[in-house]
C-alpha cells in the first residue's frame, strides 16, 4: 500500500511537471503581456522605458529560457513573486487555498448531501412519479447558471433577509457559496446515484440481505449504499475539478476570498508568475484528489487492493 | 410417515404469483398446493424457468414488487399466514425461522461487507446477541460447516474465498438462527462436483442435528435421489407430479417427469455399457409464461396428448399412496 | 484455402508443452507480482472427427486451453500444431483462415451474445467478415444454418435476452458454423442448461458431428455429460493433465486418485443406490497462484506419501493409450 | 465613524512606484501624498513642495520642500526623502510603470531644503505631474527589501491588509492639509477608511443598500435608479480626465482616407452612447484631451471635428462607393467595459444604418492590446475600428498615444505631428495649450480619432445620501478627508 | 382466461416482425421519445423559422421602451436597449443549440476516442491516453480556451471547441470506465474468435455497447457547455454581441437582476427546456437502443 501510494507520488510530480512546463508556454503564446497591462491605466511610458520594464522581468528572453528559469526555482521552493506588486506568489496562494477547499470541500459535502439521498430516493421509487420530478429537478440544478443562483441567494439572505452579511469573509458566509457551488453538482450526483442504486437493488446480495430478515431500512443502509458509492465516487473524482473550477464564479459573487479569484485576476492581466503558481496549487490539488479517491477506492471495495 | 396425521411446518396452499412484464400480466406460480412437514426434505424439480425460485421467493415474500405480485393463496408456517404479516412480524420470521440458500453464492453474497459482519448481522437482529457472543456463535457456525480457521475469516471478505467456501458461508448464515425451515434454491447448481457432494452432505448432517425441514430446489435427478424424501415436480407455474422419491424414480405417471428421467446422461449406465448412444430428448420448450396453452401445459410436447389433453386441464389426483399426479393419460401410460 | 494445407499424417489438432501464466499485475504501475499458472504444461493431440472431452474442476485452465487453441491468448510456452501448423506464428493475413478452422462455443451462452445485436446479425458477422457469401446471399446462409441448428427462421429478429437458454446456446453453435470449421472447441457448451434442455444440445452436437465430420474438444465439468459424449476423456487438475484414456477404459478404470474422486462425487439418480460413501472433509483446491510443490494434487489425496510431496509425476502411458500422472499408478 | 469603500478589485500592492492601476492608486491616494496638488482647473498648488523653479533651458528643477511634513513612522519627509523617491522610480531595475511621468531625469541632488533635477529634454509637464496620483511619494521607511508596509503622509495611516478582502487604514490625526479641493484642514473626520473587495456588482449594491458599505461602485443599471431616489447619492468623477474615444487601423484601406475615417464620425451619435449606453451618467465629449486638463476646449473640437450627421456619413460613404446597398464590411475591435459594451451596441447600429457593417469582436484587454498592436500596422485586411480610452493629470498623453509607434501601435507616422507633440512638450502656458489645440485639429480634422465621452472608467460611485463631503479628483481619484456621515 | 388466449405456439414470446418495424413500433410507444422529441423538434422549429416566429428584429434597438416588464406588446419585457426579448429568445434559439450541441459534441467525439482507445487498447496507450486526460484536466477551462485564442484566433466556434476541449476529461474518463467493463465481457472475445478485426469490434460491437450511458452523461452537459461558452465571451470567444445567445444574454443582464430579473429569467427557462428536452429525449433514445429494455442505467 505505501509502495503503491508512493508510486502514484512520482506519476502525479510527473503530471505537475507537464503541467508547469505546459502552462509556461501556453501563457507565453497567448497574445498580450504583462507588461501592457501594468502600464494599460494611467502611465504613459516611452517605447525605450517598455522595453526597459521587459527586460527587468526577464520577459525579453525566449520562452523557453524563461521556462526553463521557472522550473529551476521551483525546484528550489521558489515560486516567485507577482508582476503586479510583487508580493509572494507561494504566501498569497497558500494563504488562500485552504478557503478554495473549504469551499469546495463544503460544496462537496452539499452536493452528496443533497444528491446521494435524492437520488437514493429516486432509485427506490424509480419510474414513479417522485422519480421523474427528481428528475426535472436534476436537470434544473444544472441548468441555472451559477452566478444566478448566487446572486439571488445573496440578495435574498442579506437584503431580504438581513441574516448574512454580503461579504463578512468569515465562515459565516461560506453557507452560500457552498450552496450554490452544490446545487449544480448535486443534481449530477443524484443521476450517478440512482443508476447506481438500481443496478445495486437488482443484485442477488440484497435479496440474501432481506431474506436474512433485516428491515428494509437497514438493507438498504447496509448492504445498498456503500456498494453503490463506489461509482458515485466516481463520479465525485470526475466533478471535483470541474467544482474547483466553478469556484471562480462563486467566488466572485460571494466575495469569497479563494485562489479562484487569484487565478481569474491573474490570467487577465497575464501576471506569468502567478498564473504558474496557481496551476501548480490547483494541478497540486487535483492530483492529490484522484489519489485520495483511488485510496477511498480501496476504503469501499475490499476486491480493489493496491500494492 | 402418515402425513396427514401431523400438522405440516409449511403449507402452501393455492398459490398464485403474476408479473407484470412487458407483455402483459402473466401468472409464473399459478395454483401451487403442497405441505412440508417437520424434518422433511422436499425436493422440488423442473425445467428453467417453471416457477420454482418464485414459489420459494413467494414463501419469504421475496418477490420483487413490481413487477411481481402474489395474486392469491395462503402460505402457512405453523399455523400462521405469512402472506398476511405485517413487515416487523414478517422480518422476525425471515432468516429467523425460515432461512432461505441462494443459487449464486459468488453474487449472494456482499461484496463490501465483511464475512463477519454479514454473519452476525441476523443473530443480533433476531436474537438479540451481543457483537461478542454474535461472533463466538458465528465462529461455532463457521466451524460446523468445516470452514478452517474460522476465526480469521470474519474479518475476511466474498471474493477472498473460493466458490466452496462461500455457499458454506451461505449455509452458515443460513443456520445462524437454527431456522424450521430451509429453503435452498439450487445451492450447488453452481459448484464443482466435488464440492457439491462436500455442500451435500453438510445439509444432511445439519439436518439430522438440528432436524430442520428442507425444501430443495434443483433440477439435478442426482442430487434428488440422494437428498430427498418427498418430489415434487413442477412445470409451467403448476405442480404436475408429487411423490415419495422411491415411488417417483421407481414409476413416474407423468409423461414429463418420464422424459426428464430419460434425458439424463447416465453414467451408472454408461460405465457399465460403454456404449454411446443419443439422450432422450424432449422436442420443444416450456411454453412462455405469456402465452400459456389451454389445457394441459405440456400437452404441446407429449407424446400421449389426445384432444382432451388440449382443451382440458388435468386436476391433481392421488393416483396411489402419497403418489400425486395431473394427467389425463396418467392411467394408461404404459 | 490457403492456410494450414494438411501435413501428410498430423493430426488436426496437436497441443504440445502448453503453458498459459497469467502475470498478476498490480498497482498503478501494474507490475508483475506473482503469475496464476492457468496451464502448465500439457500436451494431447486430437483426430478428426473426434470428440475429446475435457473435464475437471472450476479454475483448473480448461477455458484458458481453449483461448489458447483459438489463440486468443498468446501461450507461455509450448505450442498448439492445426494439421502440424504452428499457430502461434500465423501473421494477421493468416489468422483469418485459421479462424475459420477453429472455432469456439463459449462457456456462457448469455454473456458471449453481443445484448444488442440481433440473433441474425449476430450469426452474419463471420459471413461478412471473412467475405463467404455475396451480400444477398447472406441472409438465405444464415436461415439455412437456423435451420441447422433447430431454430426458426423467425429468430433472426430476435435479441439475445428473448431466448431461452437453450435457444442462446443455438445460437452460439449456429455462429460456430457459419465458418465450416473442422474443429470446435465447446467450453462448457451445457453446463449453464437444464437437463431436457441439456439433451437437445448435446444430441444437436452430436449430429452435427456425424454429418459434418466436426471434431469437439468438449469442456465441462460434469463428467456425466463428458463421459456421455466424448471418445476420450482427459482429465485436468490446477493447470496439469493428470489422466487422459478413452472414455470406456476410464470410466471404468481410472488410476488417479483425483479421477476417482470426481467419479465418486457425481449424485446417481437412483435412490436405492444412495451410496455410504466416505464423508469428504473440506479441502479446498489449492491457488493456482501459488500451486502445491510435487503432484499438485497431493494436499487433497487420501494416498499421497512422502515422495508425492517432493517430486512432481510425470504423465506416463500405464496400459494401452490410457495415461496417467501419478506415482502410484 | 468608519468609512466602507466597496470595489471590485483590491489593490495589487502599496508600492506607489511599481503599480499603475487605478484601483491600487485609490488607496495609496489616501496613504501617501504628493509634491504638488492640482485644482479643478488643472492649477498646481503647492503639496508636500512649496513651490519650484525651472530653469529657462527646461533642464532643470528646483523644488522647494513644505516644512513639518510628517511620515507616520514619526520620521520627516524632507528632500532627501523626495531624491530618494526620484531615484527609486527612474531606476532601470524598479521596472517602474510610472517612471514616465518624471520625465528623462538626468541626475537629482539636494540642497538644504531644495531637490534639484535635472532632465536630459525640456518636459513642462512636469510640475503637473508631480500633482498627480502617478508621481506619489513614499516615505524611505515604507520599502524594506522586497517588502512594502505604506508609510506616507498622507490623510490616512496604514492597519491591516487582508489581500482580496479588506484593506484597513485609520486616520492620521496629525495630518495637515494643504491641498485646494480639500475644505477640511485637519484630519480626517472619520476614524477608519476600510476597501472592501466585492467582485460582482449587485453584491456591492446590496452591500450599500443593506449600509455593510457606505461606498460603493453601482453598476449602471442601478446607478440609473440610484440617481433619481432620494435616499442615496450618486458621484461620477467629474474631474478624471478620462476620455474615450473611436480610432481606426489607419492604415488599411478605406480608413487610410480621412474622408472614409470622418464618415464614421458623422454616423456617431456619441449622445446616444451617453444617454442609452451610459444611461446619463457621464458627458459627452467631442476632444481628444479630457474635460478638466489644459488645451480642452469643447467648442472648437466640434468646430474641427465630427458631430453626428448620418447624412453627411451616407454622402461620404457613397463618394467612397459604398451604400447601404453595397456596405462597407469592417470589424470593431473592442474589450469590454460595462457601458462601453451598450456604447458598441449603439454605434455598431449607427453605422449600420449609414452602410458599414461593422462585427463587433471582443477580446480580454491584455489580447485586445495586443491584437491592436498588429493590426495598427497592416495596410491591407478587414477594416478595422477601434474604442480605447486614455486618461491623465496632463494632456502630455497625446504623445504616448500618437508620437509613433504609439500604443499599440497607433500612432501616426507623420513628422508635422510628431514635431508638435515634441515641441508642446518644452513649451508652457497659452503657448503650451495653443500648440496642444494644434495637434488636436490635426487629429480631429484627419478623422484619426473620434472622441466619444468622458469619464469613462473607475468613475462611478454612490452612498447613502446621509453622506456629505466625498470628492473625486483627477484620474477618478476619491479623498475622504471631508467625508461626514449624519446620523 | 383460457377463451381470450391466443393460437398456442410455445416460443411465440412475440409476434414475429422486421427489426426495422419493431424499432419504429418500440419508439413509437416510447412516451420520453414523444415527449423529448415534441420539445426538441418545437425548438428546432423555432430556431429554423425565428424571423417569422419573432415580432421584432432581435437587434432593433429601442423597439419598445426600455426595461419594460412582460406585457401585451412584449411578451417577456424589453432590455436594457429595449429590444424585445421574445425575439431575442426566438433568435438565440439556432445559436444556442449550435453552441450547446457543438461544444458537447467535441467533448463527447474527442473524450470517447481517447476512451475507448485507452480502454481497448490498454498498455502503455492507455497509459499515454489517461495520463494526458489528467494533464488536460489540470487546466482551467479559461487558459485553453485563451491558448485557443492564440492559435486559432476569437470565434463562436473556437469558443465552442475550447468548452468541448476542456470537458474531453469528463467524457474520457466515465467512457473509459464503461469501455474496461464492455470489453471483458465474453461477448468481445467471441467476436474476436469469429475474425473479427478492430475496426469492427469498436465500431460494432463497443460502440453500441458505451453509447447509452454516454448519451446520459451528454445530455446533461448541455447546460454547462452553453453557460461556460458564455462566461468566455469576455475573452472574445463566444457569441459577440448584439447576438441573442442564451447563455450570453444571462451574462449580459446579470446586473439587472433586482432591476429587471425578466431579462434573466427567460433566456434561463429557454435553457431548462432545451435541457429538460435533451434530456427526455436522451432517455427514450437509451431505452428504444437497448434491446433489453432495461431501465437501468441513467
Ligand atoms: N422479476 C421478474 N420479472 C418478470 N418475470 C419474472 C421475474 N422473475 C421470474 N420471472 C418469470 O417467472 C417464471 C418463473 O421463474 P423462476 O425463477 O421461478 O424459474 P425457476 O424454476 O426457478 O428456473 P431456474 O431453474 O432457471 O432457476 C419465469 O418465466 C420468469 O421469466
Ligand atoms: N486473464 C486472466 N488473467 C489472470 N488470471 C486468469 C485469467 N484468465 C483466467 N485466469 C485464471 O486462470 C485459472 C484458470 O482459469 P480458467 O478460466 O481456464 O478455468 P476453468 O477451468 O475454465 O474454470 P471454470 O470451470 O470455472 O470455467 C483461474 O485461476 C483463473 O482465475
Ligand atoms: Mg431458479
Ligand atoms: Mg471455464
Amino acid at each position: 500500500m505505501t509502495n503503491y501510494i508512493i508510486r502514484r507520488f512520482i506519476v502525479a510530480v510527473a503530471i505537475l511537471f507537464a503541467s508547469i512546463i505546459g502552462v509556461s508556454l501556453l501563457i507565453h503564446v497567448v497574445p498580450g503581456d504583462p507588461v501592457i497591462m501594468m502600464i494599460a491605466q494611467n502611465s504613459n511610458p516611452s517605447p525605450e522605458q517598455i522595453e526597459n520594464m521587459r527586460k527587468a522581468l526577464g520577459l525579453d528572453r525566449p520562452v523557453w529560457e524563461q521556462t526553463v528559469i521557472y522550473l529551476g526555482k521551483v525546484l528550489s521552493g521558489d515560486l516567485g513573486r507577482s508582476i503586479f506588486g510583487s508580493q509572494s506568489v507561494a504566501m498569497l496562494l497558500f494563504d488562500r487555498l485552504p478557503n478554495t477547499l473549504a469551499l469546495a470541500a463544503a460544496a462537496m459535502v452539499i452536493a452528496t448531501g443533497i444528491g446521494l439521498p435524492l437520488g437514493f430516493f429516486a432509485a427506490y421509487r424509480q419510474g414513479t412519479w417522485i422519480d421523474s420530478v427528481l428528475m426535472v429537478g436534476a436537470v434544473l440544478g444544472v441548468s441555472i447558471p451559477q452566478f444566478w443562483l448566487g446572486l439571488i441567494l445573496l440578495l435574498f439572505f442579506s437584503l431580504t433577509l438581513e441574516w448574512l452579511p454580503v461579504a463578512s469573509g468569515d465562515y459565516r458566509s461560506l453557507l452560500l457559496p457552498a450552496v450554490t457551488l452544490g446545487v449544480t453538482y448535486s443534481a449530477i450526483i443524484a443521476r450517478m446515484t440512482r443508476s447506481a442504486m438500481i443496478e445495486v437493488f437488482t443484485e442477488d446480495f440484497i435479496r440474501t440481505a432481506r431474506a436474512k430478515g433485516l428491515p428494509e431500512a437497514l438493507v438498504l443502509r447496509r448492504h445498498a449504499l456503500k456498494p453503490s458509492l463506489i461509482a458515485v465516487v466516481t463520479i465525485i473524482a470526475v466533478v471535483f475539478g470541474y467544482l474547483m473550477g466553478g469556484a471562480v464564479v462563486v467566488e466572485n459573487v460571494f466575495a469569497w476570498n479563494g485562489i479562484g479569484r487569484i487565478a481569474l485576476e491573474s490570467i487577465n492581466r497575464r501576471d506569468y508568475p502567478m498564473i504558474q503558481g496557481f496551476i501548480l496549487v490547483f494541478a497540486t490539488v487535483i492530483v492529490l484528489i484522484s489519489i485520495l479517491i483511488d485510496l477511498a477506492y480501496a476504503w469501499l471495495d475490499p476486491r480493489i487492493t493496491y500494492r | 410417515m402418515a402425513a396427514d396425521t401431523v400438522r405440516p411446518i409449511l403449507s402452501i396452499r393455492d398459490l398464485r404469483v403474476t408479473f407484470q412484464g412487458g407483455l402483459g400480466l402473466a401468472a409464473a406460480v399459478d395454483g401451487v398446493s403442497c405441505e412440508l412437514q417437520r424434518g422433511e426434505t422436499l425436493a422440488v424439480v423442473g425445467e428453467s424457468g417453471c416457477g420454482k425460485s418464485v414459489t420459494a421467493l413467494s414463501i419469504l415474500r421475496l418477490i420483487p414488487s413490481p413487477p411481481g405480485r402474489i395474486a392469491g393463496g395462503a402460505i402457512e408456517f405453523d399455523g400462521r399466514d405469512l402472506l398476511a404479516l405485517a413487515p416487523e412480524e414478517l422480518y422476525a420470521v425471515r432468516g429467523n425461522a425460515i432461512s432461505m440458500i441462494f443459487q449464486e453464492p459468488m453474487t449472494s453474497l456482499n461484496p463490501v461487507l465483511s464475512i463477519g459482519t454479514q454473519l452476525t448481522e441476523g443473530l443480533i437482529f433476531h436474537k438479540r446477541l451481543g457483537i461478542r457472543e454474535a461472533r463466538e456463535r458465528t465462529v461455532e457456525m463457521l466451524r460446523l460447516v468445516q470452514i478452517p480457521d474460522p476465526e480469521a475469516r470474519l474479518a475476511q471478505y466474498a471474493h477472498q474465498l473460493s466458490g466452496g467456501m462461500r455457499q458454506r458461508v451461505m449455509i452458515a448464515m443460513a443456520l445462524a438462527c437454527e431456522p424450521r425451515v430451509l429453503i435452498a434454491d439450487e445451492p450447488t447448481t453452481a459448484l464443482d462436483v466435488t464440492i457439491q457432494r462436500q455442500i451435500l452432505d453438510l445439509m444432511v448432517e445439519l439436518k439430522e442435528r438440528l432436524g430442520t425441514a428442507i425444501i430443495l430446489i434443483t433440477h439435478d435427478l442426482g442430487v434428488v435421489a440422494e437428498m430427498a424424501d418427498r418430489v415434487a415436480v413442477m412445470y409451467a407455474g403448476k405442480i404436475i407430479e408429487q411423490a415419495p422419491v422411491d415411488g417417483l424414480f421407481d414409476h413416474p405417471r407423468h409423461p414429463y417427469t418420464r422424459g426428464l428421467m430419460a434425458a439424463l446422461p447416465r453414467l451408472d449406465r454408461l460405465s457399465a455399457s460403454g456404449e454411446e448412444g443419443r439422450l432422450n430428448e424432449m422436442p420443444g420448450l416450456v411454453p412462455s409464461i405469456y402465452a400459456m396453452p389451454p389445457g394441459c401445459a405440456f400437452a404441446p410436447r407429449c407424446p400421449f396428448a389426445t384432444s382432451q389433453c388440449h382443451a382440458e386441464e388435468p386436476a391433481f389426483e392421488e393416483l396411489s399412496p402419497g403418489h400425486y399426479a395431473a394427467c389425463w393419460e396418467a392411467g394408461r401410460l404404459p | 484455402m490457403t492456410a494450414a494445407r494438411p501435413a501428410a499424417g498430423a493430426p488436426l489438432l496437436e497441443v504440445r508443452d502448453l503453458a498459459m501464466h497469467f502475470p498478476v499485475r498490480r498497482g498503478l504501475l501494474q507490475r508483475t507480482v506473482g503469475h496464476v499458472r492457468a496451464v502448465d504444461g500439457i500436451s494431447f493431440a486430437l483426430a478428426e472427427g473426434e470428440t475429446l472431452g475435457l473435464v475437471g474442476e472450476s479454475g483448473c485452465g480448461k477455458s484458458t486451453v481453449g483461448g489458447l487453441i483459438l489463440r486468443l491468448l498468446e501461450p507461455t510456452a509450448g505450442s498448439v500444431l492445426v494439421r502440424g501448423r504452428d499457430i502461434a506464428h500465423l501473421g494477421r493475413g493468416e489468422l483469418k483462415p485459421f479462424r475459420r478452422e477453429v472455432q469456439m462455443v463459449f462457456q456462457d451462452p448469455y454473456a458471449s451474445l453481443d445484448p444488442r445485436q440481433s440473433a441474425g446479425a449476430m450469426v452474419a458477422e463471420p459471413f461478412a467478415i471473412h467475405s463467404l457469401a455475396a451480400r444477398g446471399e447472406i441472409r438465405d446462409q444464415v436461415a439455412r444454418l437456423f435451420d441447422r441448428v433447430g431454430l426458426r427462421r423467425e429468430h433472426m429478429q430476435r435479441y439475445p435476452h428473448e431466448f431461452s437458454g437453450g435457444q442462446r446456446q443455438r445460437l452460439s453453435i449456429a455462429r460456430a458454423l457459419a465458418l465450416n470449421p473442422r474443429l470446435i472447441v465447446a467450453d462448457e457448451p451445457v453446463s449453464a442448461l437444464d437437463v431436457s434442455i441439456q439433451a437437445q444440445v448435446i444430441n444437436l452436437m452430436t449430429t452435427l458431428q456425424r454429418e459434418l465430420g466436426l471434431a469437439y474438444l468438449f469442456i465441462s465439468h460434469d463428467i456425466a455429460v463428458i463421459g456421455h459424449i466424448s471418445q476420450r476423456i482427459a482429465v485436468m487438475y490446477l493447470g496439469k493433465l493428470v489422466e487422459i484414456a478413452p472414455r470406456a477404459t476410464l470410466l471404468a478404470g481410472p488410476l488417479h486418485p483425483y479421477t476417482e474422486m470426481l467419479l465418486n462425487a457425481v449424485p446417481i439418480p437412483n435412490p436405492r443406490l444412495k451410496r455410504k460413501h466416505q464423508r469428504a472433509v473440506a479441502s479446498e483446491v489449492p491457488s493456482p497462484l501459488n500451486p502445491p510443490t510435487g503432484c499438485r494434487f497431493h494436499t487433497r489425496c487420501p494416498l499421497a506419501e512422502a515422495r508425492c510431496r517432493s517430486a512432481e509425476p510425470v504423465l506416463r502411458e500405464v496400459r494401452p493409450r490410457h495415461h496417467v500422472a501419478c506415482h502410484l499408478r | 465613524d468608519t468609512i466602507i469603500y466597496a470595489r471590485p478589485q483590491d489593490a495589487d500592492s502599496l508600492d506607489a512606484h511599481k503599480v499603475s492601476t487605478t484601483i491600487s492608486f485609490q488607496v495609496m491616494q489616501q496613504v501617501y501624498n504628493t509634491l504638488f496638488s492640482l485644482d479643478d482647473k488643472g492649477g498646481i498648488h503647492p503639496g508636500m513642495a512649496e513651490k519650484w523653479q525651472v530653469s529657462d533651458d527646461g533642464l532643470t528643477y528646483r523644488f522647494t520642500m513644505r516644512d513639518g511634513v510628517m511620515c507616520h513612522d514619526g520620521s520627516t519627509f524632507d528632500a532627501a526623502a523626495a531624491k530618494w523617491n526620484f531615484d527609486r522610480v527612474t531606476s532601470p531595475e524598479t521596472a517602474s510603470p510610472n517612471g514616465s511621468s518624471y520625465g528623462e531625469v538626468a541626475s537629482t541632488a539636494v540642497e538644504g531644503k531644495d531637490l534639484i533635477v535635472t532632465l536630459k529634454a525640456a518636459y513642462s509637464p512636469l510640475p503637473a505631474f508631480l500633482g498627480g496620483v502617478l508621481s506619489i511619494m513614499m516615505c524611505p521607511s515604507a520599502i524594506q527589501g522586497e517588502d512594502v508596509t505604506a508609510v506616507g503622509t498622507g490623510p490616512w495611516k496604514y492597519v491591516s491588509w487582508d489581500r482580496n478582502n479588506e484593506l484597513v487604514l485609520e486616520r492620521n490625526e496629525g495630518y495637515k492639509n494643504v491641498h485646494p479641493l480639500i475644505k477640511n484642514p485637519g484630519a480626517p473626520y472619520m476614524k477608519r477608511l476600510v476597501f472592501k473587495t466585492i467582485p460582482e456588482g449587485p453584491a456591492r449594491m446590496a452591500a450599500l443598500r443593506s449600509g455593510e458599505a457606505t461606498f460603493a461602485e453601482p453598476s449602471l443599471a442601478d446607478a440609473a435608479e440610484l440617481k433619481n431616489d432620494p435616499e442615496y447619492k450618486v458621484y461620477t468623477a467629474p474631474l478624471s480626465g478620462q476620455q474615450a474615444y473611436v480610432a481606426f487601423a489607419h492604415k488599411i484601406p478605406p480608413f487610410d482616407d480621412p474622408r472614409a475615417r470622418r464618415a464614421v464620425g458623422y454616423a456617431i451619435d456619441r449622445n446616444a452612447c451617453v444617454d442609452i449606453g451610459f444611461q446619463g451618467l457621464v458627458e459627452a465629449s467631442a476632444c481628444p484631451i479630457a474635460p478638466g486638463l489644459v488645451g480642452h476646449d469643447g467648442a472648437k473640437c466640434e468646430e474641427w471635428g465630427t458631430t453626428y450627421d448620418p447624412d453627411k456619413a451616407k454622402e461620404i460613404l457613397a463618394e467612397l462607393g459604398y451604400g447601404l446597398d453595397k456596405p462597407l464590411k469592417a470589424i470593431f475591435s473592442v474589450s469590454q467595459l460595462q457601458g462601453w459594451d451598450e456604447c458598441h451596441v449603439i454605434i455598431q447600429q449607427q453605422l449600420k444604418e449609414v452602410g458599414i457593417e461593422a462585427e463587433i469582436e471582443t477580446r480580454q484587454f491584455a489580447a485586445w492590446v495586443d491584437h491592436m498592436s498588429k493590426v495598427n500596422d497592416m495596410t491591407e485586411g478587414t477594416p478595422t475600428i477601434w474604442t480605447m480610452g486614455m486618461s491623465g493629470v496632463d494632456p502630455d498623453y497625446l504623445v504616448f498615444l500618437w508620437q509613433r509607434p504609439g500604443y499599440a501601435n497607433q500612432g501616426i507616422e507623420d513628422a508635422t505631428l510628431d514635431g508638435m507633440l515634441r515641441e508642446q512638450r518644452a513649451l508652457t502656458g497659452e503657448a503650451r495649450t495653443a500648440k496642444l489645440l494644434d495637434i488636436q485639429r490635426f487629429l480631429l480634422e484627419n478623422g484619426y480619432e473620434i472622441p466619444l465621452f468622458s469619464p469613462g472608467w473607475f468613475w462611478l460611485s454612490a452612498s447613502k445620501s446621509n453622506v456629505d463631503g466625498f470628492i473625486q479628483i483627477q484620474v477618478a481619484m476619491p479623498l475622504f478627508n471631508d467625508v461626514q456621515i449624519k446620523e | 382466461m383460457a377463451a381470450t388466449a391466443p393460437p398456442y405456439d410455445p416460443t411465440n414470446v412475440a409476434a414475429e416482425e422486421l427489426p426495422r418495424t419493431r424499432w419504429w413500433r418500440r419508439t413509437a410507444r416510447n412516451r420520453s421519445i414523444w415527449l423529448g422529441g415534441v420539445l426538441i423538434a418545437v425548438l428546432a422549429i423555432v430556431a429554423l423559422l425565428a424571423p417569422v416566429l419573432a415580432p421584432y428584429d432581435p437587434t432593433k434597438l429601442a423597439a419598445g421602451k426600455r426595461l419594460s416588464p412582460p406585457s401585451w406588446e412584449h411578451a417577456f419585457g424589453t432590455d436594457e436597449f429595449g429590444r424585445d426579448i421574445f425575439s431575442r429568445v426566438i433568435h438565440g434559439t439556432q445559436l444556442t443549440l449550435y453552441v450547446g450541441v457543438v461544444a458537447v459534441g467535441i467533448g463527447l467525439l474527442a473524450g470517447a476516442a481517447i476512451g475507448i482507445g485507452a480502454g481497448y487498447a490498454g498498455g502503455w496507450v492507455q497509459a499515454v491516453l489517461m495520463r494526458g486526460v489528467d494533464f488536460l484536466y489540470t487546466f482551467p477551462d479559461i487558459l485553453i480556451a485563451l491558448g485557443l485564442v492564440a492559435f486559432l484566433g476569437p470565434s463562436l466556434t473556437n469558443a465552442m471547441v475550447a468548452v468541448g476541449i476542456s470537458v474531453v476529461p469528463y467524457y474520457a474518463r466515465v467512457t473509459y470506465s464503461v469501455v474496461l467493463v464492455e470489453r471483458n465481457k465474453p461477448y468481445f472475445e467471441a467476436a474476436t474468435a469469429i475474425g473479427a478485426g478492430w475496426p469492427r469490434l469498436v465500431v460494432r460491437h463497443l460502440l453500441p455497447n458505451i453509447v447509452p450511458p454516454l448519451i446520459v452523461v451528454a445530455t446533461l452537459g448541455f447546460s454547462a457547455a452553453v453557460l461556460s461558452a458564455a462566461a468566455l465571451s469576455f475573452l472574445g470567444l463566444g457569441a459577440q454581441p448584439p447576438a441573442p445567445e442564451w447563455g450570453k444574454m444571462l451574462a449580459d443582464g446579470r446586473n439587472y437582476i433586482a432591476r429587471a430579473p425578466w431579462i434573466l429569467v427567460f433566456p434561463g427557462l429557454a435553457i431548462v427546456v432545451t435541457v429538460l428536452g435533451f434530456n427526455i429525449l436522451g432517455d427514450g433514445i437509451r431505452d428504444v437502443l437497448d434491446p433489453r429494455q432495461r431501465r437501468e442505467v441513467r
